[in-house]
């Protein structure tokens, strides 16, 4: 059982990224494709804070437990997610405002009817 | 181990797994409702964890999730309105389970940390969380009830 | 014993992400980004990342949605008045 | 490339590559492991300089030449969107006409939106204390903006959002950053050094140095962007209409 | 002057904060006057920090020096190449810049800065992935130079073409970007580090006697595919044509003349700082790897070059099989190589913004970008002609051009098979420009008929001017012939070639001092001998049109389909071929 879940964290972001890439190459319809491509990213943000955990320990936010009184875990990792989750936001959104581009001037979000760029 | 992060796995494994299932399958209307009460529900499980590991700052997340939990709904309820308006969900029984259960969990969190600054946060989180959800389930339920134009 | 919320929560969100990608249409996955959304940042607090978890809610939640839900009726209003051109 | 060969592709490779990142996830250290040389440093450098939330002193301190990097990413992109979403000259737009809002939904809408924003605010300010900060805050009390479109209409919306003055904020926003950094360059140490104000006392709303002022400058940015971000998402969606359907607006 | 570092990324900001904020109020003329102002100065920044970089520059942001070694803040490396790529990008934005002066079609209402300021916010992603020596900072400013470039790739809003481009190079990217972040994350689970050389230090302390093992090697593999997608390696290329034919023409300018090759300079930059060490990826296999892909690429890039009639779509293959000339040298590791390829990145830089600019001119002359529509009707454009032979005879690697000078030196230090690929890669695209220069500007050989339709064509292209120039503006010569200028000077400039190679090998993955690096006369001939066998397949070309169009290339072209998909899943085949190629190292030791 521990064997197992020592891993496990690093094995469910693997997974997320495996599978959103699959349903990125196999989508039909570009909106999806964005959504596959936010599902990747989180496998991003799982992997990094797994990374970071540390077992019994909290959050290394001294607020409201004194400093030094129990372990805290990795903050840089945090802070790395932070950045990528604001980041990942933003593709979104860029992606979106081309996919709403390519429907205007395509008349399709499916994938296999684009065909102005080929050879 | 403590009781409350028994009970917040507990939430998180039926509650969620339920929401999930309800999300993933069947009709537009269920899969709505599913979404509404999986912010709820795991508006709940972010106040048992927040007691659970005795860190009274987690619960900013819950106040956050309590607040915009609802929007999000809003979202759906609103761009949605079309297609939900020829066969409106009707979902006032989970609601009230998850109103319910809310007012419960809210309850003995202020119980558990005594009358302070920091029950009165759960106190706000419980009233967003409950009149969030009613209002939701409303907007869900023909709250742009289907005139809509274009 | 205290990993258990961690592999339940973890567990969740690999369904919820495999479903959001068999999920074909999509307004149906944006429901499911949604939920994915919370459910990833209940894993980052139990993670002990709230201020992950807070952003990742702040994003997830409503933000996301949104984007994807007006991107799907701007796409389907130009489908509704002349369908696709070829 | 036919959907079939595709799908043979993406499962050898993938096949291949699941062997690969799964054999090395198990020569990674143990989940949960105690060795965080970098994140141990990065704690006591954050308590040496009173912030109280460690992740901001990362962000906002140690790391802020990322979080430059992180604040540019979203200022391009809302240019890009702004470039990219723009109405262009083949096309024209619509008044939308209001819509039927149910009584209650309106109501929670218009009691919400205040306290959401206060708690966006409150959000950015106690980002060196408490989990929080300059961006979650930002994209909450941005996002609370949108209830007024949501819950009312969406004239009601364009009348609190003068989207010129949110655009300048933005950029304004990402130059108080600069200078901050640009302060500590020419009255300090280096780039983006915090040296320049005292720490103050420890887990107070002044802790931190520059650390506040960025996390504000953050926060502004990060509103004024969503804001902007949404705006020209709700244009295309609601109001501009397509060259073909000149006239005829809706069916 | 250390300290000085930052403001290479912090000016190009600043001015593109201060245009979008007062963008909106100054007439267009203002906004890019301020713009060219601040690229120009940065780009004067960068030069003379670049001519201080002896010893190389190390800065720590924010102030946070190291204690025992160890150091919580940001590492800045402001050694010969990073300045170097920080100098050659702000050049060429400049040039960008000062081409779309009062010629780029009318800015979207209200927001006269905002191409500017896309343009100065490009420049500096570029200058910042080009100091950082910090593996995360290397991939935020990674991510805002990909970010920037979609904008701008998809800036044409009302082309079907450009918005379809862009869509597949942000996804494709994108998806390269997060490979990126989870072999960085991987790499930080190992060693508990993020500054480059820390990690490097990291996995060499980690390693047991025997070696890397599976992390490293998967680690390697992740970071490699977010290079190389930016790279444009095969099977990673596939959006470059895409994106490159219809992004707007100063934009392509930037893009293939050196966002791209940044993608090479990652690979190098993180190769040596990383992964060469006894715990990383042994020599042999990243030979191996990169000499593979590279070969691949050029020769990919070569034959797909010359089947193009879409001018910048043609343009953009030969930057693909010029990367892979770029990898295959970075790949055979000697200072030698590494100091060949500095000078033929520089060269190659200045040689195709400047052909980009003239296949601009003629896109907003004519409309049309197709070398059969245009056949012949360009004779007028004697000037244009000129300048855009020179840039072909200069992608031949025709001394005394610095692209000849980088290009010999490089193919003497890899010797064997390779030295015939690269006279054969460069001589086919070449012979393809010049085979356009003939038809285009001299109306020779007979009339092309019309082949499969399965191609792009170059026309359907509208021109990124409100209307069709009667007449060129002075700047847009200008430009394509000071990039010329420029490349002539990288050749024939007394010192300059041993200057480059003295930074590079300062800073370098040997670190040895190479005696002296000059012109040789083999050199030359190899030179002189791809420049002839580009024109005489040009004229053959033109001549006998069926001749030198095969039938068998034809599947190649259709892998290139414009399908996301089809994109997504070559990425995952590439990522698996690397780390195949990778492996034996990791099993063997």
């Amino acid at each position: 059982m521990t064997a197992v879940t020592h891993v496990l964290p690093y094995l469910v972001a693997v997974w997320i990224f495996l599978i959103g890439c699959y349903g990125l190459a196999t989508s039909r319809n570009l909106i999806h494709a964005v959504g596959c491509l936010s599902v990747c990213q989180a496998a991003t943000y799982v992997l990094l804070l797994a990374v970071g955990y540390r077992d019994g320990a909290t959050a290394p936010v001294f607020s409201d437990v004194e400093p030094g009184s129990r372990p805290v875990v990795d903050p840089v990792v945090q802070a790395l997610a932070l950045t990528d989750v604001v980041v990942g936001a933003t593709v979104t959104a860029l992606l979106l405002a081309l996919v709403v581009q390519v429907a205007k001037r395509h008349g399709t979000v499916d994938p296999d009817e684009l065909s102005e760029l080929r050879g | 181990m403590n009781g409350w992060i028994l009970a917040a796995t507990v939430a998180l494994g039926a509650g969620a797994g339920a929401t999930l299932w309800g999300v993933a399958t069947g009709p537009l209307r269920r899969r709505v409702v599913a979404q509404n009460l999986s912010t709820a529900l795991a508006c709940l499980v972010l106040l048992l964890l927040a007691q659970g590991y005795d860190r009274p700052s987690y619960v900013d997340l819950a106040l956050v999730l309590a607040l915009l939990g609802p929007v999000g709904t809003l979202v759906f309820a609103r761009l949605l309105a079309d297609d939900l308006a020829e066969d409106p969900p009707r979902a006032w029984g989970p609601t009230y389970l998850v109103v319910g259960a809310g007012a419960a969990v809210v309850t003995a969190l202020c119980v558990a940390t005594g009358p302070s600054r920091a029950s009165a946060k759960l106190l706000v989180v419980g009233a967003l969380l409950i009149g969030g959800n009613v209002v939701a389930s409303r907007a869900l339920s023909g709250g742009f009830s289907g005139l809509r134009r274009g | 014993m205290a990993d258990a919320v961690i592999i339940v929560a973890l567990l969740l969100v690999a369904a919820a992400a495999t479903t959001a990608v068999l999920v074909r249409d999509p307004v149906r996955q944006a429901l499911v980004l949604a939920v994915l959304g919370v459910l990833l940042a209940v894993l980052f607090t139990t993670l002990q990342a709230p201020d992950v978890g807070l952003s990742q809610l702040a994003v997830g939640s409503a933000l996301t949605p949104l984007l994807l839900l007006l991107t799907v009726r701007k796409v389907r209003r130009r489908g509704r008045k002349e369908g696709p051109r070829r | 490339m036919n959907r079939r060969i595709r799908l043979w592709l993406v499962a050898v490779a993938g096949t291949a590559l699941a062997a690969l990142l799964v054999a090395a996830c198990l020569d990674l250290p143990d989940f949960g492991g105690d060795r965080h040389p970098y994140g141990d440093r990065a704690v006591d450098a954050s308590l040496a300089r009173h912030t109280a939330n460690t992740v901001a002193s990362v962000n906002f301190d140690q790391r802020a030449f990322d979080t430059l990097g992180e604040l540019t990413v979203l200022f391009a992109a809302v240019v890009g969107c702004v470039v990219l979403l723009r109405q262009t000259r083949d096309e024209h737009r619509a008044r939308p006409e209001p819509e039927p809002v149910a009584r209650p939904v309106r109501r929670y809408a218009l009691a919400v939106l205040p306290v959401a924003l206060l708690t966006g605010l409150y959000v950015i300010a106690h980002g060196q204390l408490s989990p929080g900060g300059g961006f979650q805050g930002g994209v909450v009390a941005a996002t609370a903006l949108h209830l007024l479109y949501l819950g009312a209409d969406y004239r009601a919306l364009e009348r609190v959002r003068p989207l010129g003055l949110y655009e300048a904020g933005d950029a304004v926003a990402v130059s108080a950053y600069l200078v901050t950094g640009l302060a500590g360059l020419i009255g300090a140490t280096a780039f983006l050094a915090n040296t320049l104000l005292p720490y103050g006392t420890f887990n107070t709303l002044s802790s931190g140095g520059t650390v506040p002022l960025l996390n504000a400058a953050v926060g502004m940015e990060v509103a004024c962007a969503v804001v902007v971000l949404l705006a020209r998402f709700l244009d295309q969606a609601v109001e501009i209409e397509d060259p073909t359907g000149k006239g005829s607006g809706t069916p | 002057m250390d300290d000085l570092l930052p403001l290479l990324v912090a000016l190009p900001l600043l001015g593109a904060a201060v245009l979008v904020a007062g963008g909106r109020l100054v007439p267009r003329l203002v906004a890019e006057s301020v713009a060219c102002a601040v690229s120009a100065g940065t780009a004067a920044l960068a030069l003379v920090l670049l001519l201080n970089c002896s010893p190389p520059m190390v800065e720590w942001a924010g102030g946070w020096v190291p204690v025992n070694g160890r150091s919580v803040g940001i590492v800045l490396v402001g050694d010969g190449p990073g300045l170097g790529m920080a100098a050659l990008a702000s050049l060429l934005t400049l040039a960008a810049l000062a081409y779309s002066w009062r010629y780029f079609d009318e800015p979207p209402r209200g927001h006269a800065g905002s191409f500017p300021a896309l343009v100065l916010l490009f420049q500096a992603g570029m200058c910042g992935f080009a100091l950082a020596g910090d593996l995360f900072n290397a991939f935020v400013w990674f991510e805002l130079m990909s970010v920037v470039a979609y904008a701008l790739t998809g800036h044409r809003v009302e082309e079907a073409r450009a918005v379809q481009g862009a869509l597949t190079f942000a996804v494709v990217n994108s998806l390269g970007a997060y490979c990126l972040l989870m072999g960085i994350a991987l790499l930080y689970a190992r060693t508990g580090e993020l500054a480059m050389t820390q990690i490097g230090r990291g996995l060499d302390r980690a390693a047991g006697p025997d070696g890397p093992d599976v992390l490293v090697l998967a680690a390697f593999v992740l970071v490699l595919t977010g290079l190389l997608v930016k790279a444009a390696a095969v099977p990673f290329h596939f959006w470059l044509p895409d994106a490159h034919a219809v992004a707007p023409t100063p934009v392509c300018m930037v893009l293939s003349g050196v966002m791209v090759e940044l993608g090479a300079y990652g690979v190098w930059r993180v190769y040596g700082t990383v992964f060469a060490g006894p715990g990383g990826i042994p020599a042999a296999d990243f030979e191996r790897a990169l000499t593979v892909l590279g070969a691949l690429t050029a020769a990919v890039g070569a034959i797909l070059c010359w089947y193009q009639r879409h001018l910048k779509r043609l343009l953009a293959y030969s930057t693909v099989a010029h990367m892979g000339l770029f990898l295959l040298g970075i790949g055979v590791l000697k200072p030698e190589a590494d100091d060949g390829i500095a000078l033929y990145l520089l060269g190659h830089a200045g040689v195709k913004a400047a052909l980009f600019a003239c296949a601009g001119i003629l896109l907003d002359r004519y409309g049309s970008v197709d070398e059969h529509a245009l056949r012949g009707r360009a004779r007028e454009l004697r000037g244009v002609a000129v300048l855009f032979t020179l840039g072909a005879l200069g992608l031949a690697g025709l001394p005394p051009f610095g692209t000849a000078l980088g290009k010999s030196i490089t193919e003497e230090a890899v010797g064997g098979p390779l030295t015939v690929l690269y006279v054969l890669a460069t001589a086919v695209t070449a012979g393809a420009v010049l085979r356009v220069a003939a038809r285009v500007f001299l109306g020779l050989g007979p009339p092309p008929e019309n082949g499969d339709a399965y191609e792009t064509t170059g026309s359907g292209e509208r021109p990124e001017t409100r209307h069709r120039l009667g007449r060129i503006p002075d700047s847009m010569k200008a430009v394509p012939a000071v990039l010329l200028a420029g490349v002539l000077a990288v050749g024939v400039g007394p010192g300059f070639a041993d200057v480059v190679a003295h930074a590079v090998n300062e800073a370098g993955s040997g670190g040895v001092l190479v005696a002296s690096v000059h012109w040789t006369p083999a050199g030359i001939l190899l030179g002189l001998a791809s420049t002839a066998l580009a024109v005489g397949l040009a004229a053959v070309a033109v001549t006998r049109p069926k001749l030198l169009a095969p039938a068998w290339a034809l599947p190649l072209r259709r892998l290139q389909s414009g399908h996301v998909g089809d994109y997504v899943a070559w990425l995952l085949v590439g990522a698996a071929v690397l780390g195949a190629l990778a492996l034996p190292g990791v099993l063997g030791s």
